[in-house]
């Protein structure tokens, strides 16, 4: 199976102990669907139902399809400034 | 070019980058780290960012407010430890007259606070510490204890 | 408070001024001496003053600035002979909030320009020189001969 | 009689070929008797009908009475900032 690198953030990586994650995925999976593979995981259930994602360092929506090689960013909210 | 630094931010320099003979107006904004934040006593905060992301966002921004008004404009935001007093984020704005200087420096910061992933984490006068979360209640949230552990 | 100043404005000393642990946000205006006006080069200004009158007069917007907001502010207007680029005025203004820092800061420079006894003579490419006056078509208005004159 | 202090800027000053001037007034006189005294110098009536006029630092009208050691200031357009 293809997989994407999933980076975590700020308070996201603390909730699942690391900031970075590879998984892999099914042929014609979302956005949405790694999000909840990435809820299943242990403390993974803490993050929001939907937290801001990033592909390839662009906002990106949950229905979009995942690539192999994409880098997934999941992003707690904005504090900068 | 480079957004982000982990040396204080030159504001000096900053204001020199974007002056020229043609420009009498320049407005700056300056976050400086404050001592409180919802009624705690704040020590010390860490800044951190998707670098790469934050980078390009920024860069976006500025183009945005280049097309928008006749400005030339330099942003540096910090990142890593930073103490009460240090200056978190400079934004410069050079301008032929003072109304486009404004606007386009309040448009800056504004896009910068809601675009631009970079996160806040605060330690406060108590020991604790939490990051600052602009939608939660209180601004903040607990910092999180790691999966597989204690808690 | 000396507001009026005939030595180099040193803007990194007026920011430092108006910063305080308290205070996350600092907005500044900077004007400075711009190449040309109206269509014509200039190459050097001079500001005048009726000097207790404008120091009174700053004083006094200033002091409504920190009635109308929760702001600190310092401000430092130049006089005498000043070159393209020169710091001519600049103001700081140090606050809680962004949204108070910019609109103080813009309060005190839109009054300034009206209120305050502040005169500027132009010297032009060609070698003529005029006083700016932003009620004469132009913005201009020439040299007067003096009574008694030749002309 | 009793005087003023006339003070003149930038290029009122230029206008009348001087930066001051001691002007007597009769009892009763106002800013605007002054000023229609001060157009009927040399080079006087190149000023405007109404210049902005300060009596001791403070923006003063036309129906002013004049005193004794009042220093009268006669202000071109501002053009500071």
């Amino acid at each position: 199976m293809p997989s994407v690198q999933v980076l975590l953030f700020a308070r996201y990586a603390e909730l699942l102990g690391t900031p970075r994650i590879e998984l892999s995925f099914e042929d014609g999976a979302t956005v949405g669907h790694l999000i909840a593979d990435l809820r299943a995981l242990p403390g993974g259930n803490s993050l929001p139902e939907r937290p801001f994602v990033a592909v390839n360092l662009e906002q990106a929506g949950y229905e979009r399809p995942l690539q192999g090689n994409d880098e997934v960013a999941v992003l707690p909210p904005m504090a900068g400034g | 070019m480079i957004h982000l630094v982990r040396q204080p931010i030159d504001v000096s320099a900053l204001i020199g980058a974007v002056s020229a003979a043609g420009r009498g107006a320049i407005a700056t904004f300056i976050g400086l780290v404050r001592d409180h934040h919802g009624g705690r006593g704040v020590v010390e905060l860490e800044y951190s960012a998707y670098e790469p992301m934050a980078n390009a966002a920024i860069g976006a921004i500025l183009e945005e407010a280049a097309g928008r008004w006749p400005v030339s404009v330099g942003l540096r935001h910090r990142l890593g430890r930073l103490a009460i007093g240090d200056v978190a984020v400079a934004i410069a704005v050079g301008a032929g007259h003072r109304a486009e200087a404004f606007e386009a420096c309040r448009f800056v910061i504004e896009a910068v606070k809601e675009r631009v992933p970079i996160w806040k984490r605060e330690r406060y006068a108590d020991g604790t510490e939490a990051w600052v979360d602009p939608s939660a209640s209180g601004g903040v949230r607990p910092v999180a204890t790691p999966a597989g552990g204690a808690g």
